[in-house]
């Protein structure tokens, strides 16, 4: 069943996971040099545009990850093979994290700009439902006693959550011309010279590598404990 | 020079503590992860040897 | 009109175990049969496959000469009626009664119903204020609301006493009278008659 | 002929115990009151708050209401015995979600002109704003079922449904606000119609068996 194949490739990179975590961790320091001391402040914005290096690739991946999410699941309809679960399974919390990052850093990043900390800025506001979605796929698997059960249904979910996104996209996006004062446009990446460039691409890097490894770990749990559970049975 | 590599004319509040944030939760992320894992590995090797 | 139940070596499973197996009888109308069995030896199982609540099981059970596991269509001839009433606690006897009439959308008039189930003083009463044997009683009046031929009656006489019994009794009567067929489980002898019996122990998996 | 029996069964199951049947409009009055207290009784955009706050009342009156549509059935057994009877399972489904409306939106639009006189509301902003109401109310209440169906099985009913539904009703409350966007909101209620309905089959079959 299709269920050994990933089996032996993940006890494969198992063994590749300290080399992946050491490496992300070194392009994460050459990121932060990049981003504090070898970029030019903002003209305007100053200093405080450097958090743009960590709040904008943590929205990219957090958005990355629920797409993720949700092809798994749709994958598992089509080809209803239980490792789809497990991967949607797996990148459910450390997305959740990256959003939450994401709006973390966008409120502090939003205190020097616009002087509050938090305006209902489209991209914002959609990070902050995005976060509800995570939420909601992530509570499925913990309420719903059953296992099958709580797997068809975390994947339905995670389904209708992916088809809100440009629902939900669209809709924050009017709403936001009929209520926006244009000084808040400001938050979108400023004209990106290309020295600040580099930074941005390098965390962005990092933030994968680091998705990618906590993504292994998650994965591996997972199967453990599917296999702890099959022993029990 | 380090002075005002922490002051960053009046940002740097923000700065560092938006930075201080994302590798703090980076941090107990992967702890949190990695010891939950070597756990379950630990777990899961106990319960083949009982099974033998 | 007569009616004919066949199952031959039916098995049914509780989770991935199997709790009896070869269970195998036929049933012709105007025919009670007592299913006896200690607790969990699968009675209510075996009710609730035959009523088409549980579909996973093996072998097969013919009604008229049609498979129930491919007609699913025929359900509607089969009644269970659980230990569990399902009954809205919040409601008055007589609102229950009409929002059962809506879902088998039966023409029947409810009060020759309540005559018949010795309910009729009870109308207007909220079920939780009723005694078990009065709620049973309300339950089983969905067996002459619905049209069905095959009653499946699980432990019906649990919260029965000796009249009330016979209440049952009669109704039973001219339902098979009428073609129909009645399966009921007990796990004590009753004085309830019936024309043949299966033992659950004898089919059972320990 | 059964569907409509189905209708009507839902629909006496909510006016028997009238606490839910009457709880939508009384929402909308409780709240509709409360503003002046809140806002001062001179307040210029009475209309946008009226407006807003019947979305609101909409949304709340359904997620309170939510465990009626399916959970009551389910626990007592006779989700089962409806199954049973052979009615197709998007009708079952379909009959639910219409008499899910009625007993929520109904009362709320009755309320509605009423109400506007309260606020100044002219007929016309009335209109306008019950046409806005019937595009856009039976979306909500599709989506409602939907994930009630859909978490028939979880402990934690309560909070968890409200996290899935509450990013779902932002598009209908987004254009819900605005009097110019009943097509839109008539468009979302068609979609969210459509995907509640596949959903809701989905999680019965799953469930029923």
């Amino acid at each position: 069943m299709y269920f050994k194949l990933p089996n032996k490739i993940i006890d494969e990179l198992r063994r590749w996971l300290p080399i992946l975590s050491l490496t992300t961790l070194i392009v994460f320091l050459v990121g932060l040099y990049f981003s504090i001391l070898n970029s030019p402040p903002d003209y305007l914005q100053g200093d405080s545009m450097r958090i743009m290096y960590i709040h904008v690739p943590a929205a990219w991946l957090a958005l990355g990850s629920y797409s993720f999410l949700a092809l798994s699941c749709v994958c598992w309809f089509i080809f209803r093979n239980p490792n789809f679960n497990l991967f949607a399974k797996s990148i459910a919390p450390i997305g959740a994290i990256f959003t939450l990052i994401a709006l973390v850093t966008g409120s502090i990043w939003g205190k020097p700009t616009w002087g509050t900390w938090w305006a209902w800025d489209a991209r914002l506001t959609s990070m902050l439902i995005l976060f509800f979605l995570y939420v909601a796929y992530i509570m499925t698997w913990q309420s719903i006693v059953n296992k099958e059960l709580a797997a068809k249904i975390s994947a339905a979910l995670g389904v209708i959550g992916f088809i809100n996104i440009p629902i939900i996209k669209f809709s924050v996006d009017w709403w936001n011309t009929l209520h926006q004062p244009a000084t808040i446009s400001k938050l979108s990446a400023p004209s990106i010279h290309i020295s600040m460039l580099t930074p941005l691409l390098i965390m962005t890097f990092a933030y994968i590598l680091f998705l990618a490894t906590l993504f292994l770990i998650r994965l591996k749990i997972e199967i453990i404990e599917q296999k702890i559970l099959r022993a029990n049975k | 020079m380090i002075s005002d590599l922490f002051y960053m004319n009046g940002y740097g509040v923000y700065v560092w503590s938006a930075y201080f944030f994302t590798l703090i939760s980076f941090i107990i992320l992967y702890y949190y992860y990695y010891s939950s894992l070597l756990k379950k590995e630990q777990e899961l090797k106990n319960l083949q040897l009982k099974n033998e | 009109m007569s009616n004919k139940l066949i199952i031959n070596d039916l098995e049914c499973f509780r989770g991935e175990k199997i709790i009896f197996k070869r269970l195998s009888c036929n049933i012709e109308s105007n025919q009670t049969v007592l299913i006896r069995g200690t607790n969990g030896s699968g009675k209510t199982s075996f009710l609730r496959t035959i009523a088409g609540y549980i579909n996973k099981y093996n072998g097969t059970i013919l009604f008229n000469d049609n498979d129930l596991h491919h007609e699913k269509s025929l359900l509607s001839n089969f009644q269970f009626i659980g230990q569990k009433n399902s009954l809205k606690e919040n409601l008055t006897v007589l609102q229950n009664i009409e929002i059962w009439k809506l879902i088998y959308s039966s023409k029947k008039n409810i009060n020759e119903i309540l005559e018949h189930l010795d309910i009729g003083s009870l109308l207007n009463k909220d079920i939780n204020s009723l005694s078990d044997g009065q709620k049973k009683r309300v339950s089983l009046s969905r067996l002459l609301l619905s049209n069905s031929m095959v009653w499946l009656l699980d432990e019906p006489l649990v919260f029965l006493d000796e009249d009330k019994s016979n209440l049952l009794a009669n109704i039973i009567l001219n339902h098979n009278n009428g073609g129909g067929i009645t399966l009921y489980s007990s796990n004590t002898d009753t004085n309830l008659q019936y024309d043949n019996i299966i033992k659950m122990d004898d089919y059972a998996v320990l | 002929m059964q569907f409509y029996n189905l209708i009507i069964r839902d629909l006496k199951l909510a006016f028997y115990s009238s606490t839910n049947f009457l709880l939508a409009a009384s929402f909308l009055i409780l709240i509709l009151i409360l503003i002046p207290f809140v806002f001062g009784s001179n307040v210029s955009n009475f209309s946008l708050l009226f407006r807003g706050f019947i979305w609101i009342s909409i949304a709340l009156s359904i997620l309170l209401t939510l465990d009626r549509v399916f959970n009551s059935d389910y626990e007592d057994g006779n989700l089962d015995t409806i199954i049973l009877t052979q009615i197709p399972i998007e009708l079952i489904v379909f009959a639910k979600f219409i008499s899910h409306w009625i007993a929520n939106c109904i009362p709320i639009i009755i309320v509605i002109p009423l109400a506007g006189i309260l606020f100044e509301i002219g007929i016309q902003d009335s209109l306008n704003i019950i046409t806005n109401v019937l595009a856009g109310s039976p979306g909500m209440v599709f989506i409602g079922s939907a994930i009630s169906a859909l978490t028939l099985g979880s402990k934690r009913a309560g909070i968890y449904k409200t996290i899935i539904i509450i990013p779902l009703y932002i598009p209908f409350i987004i254009f819900g606000a605005d009097q110019e966007s009943s097509l839109v909101l008539l468009g979302l209620s068609m979609i969210a119609g459509v995907f509640s309905l596949f959903i809701s089959v989905y999680s019965l079959r799953l469930y029923a068996e």
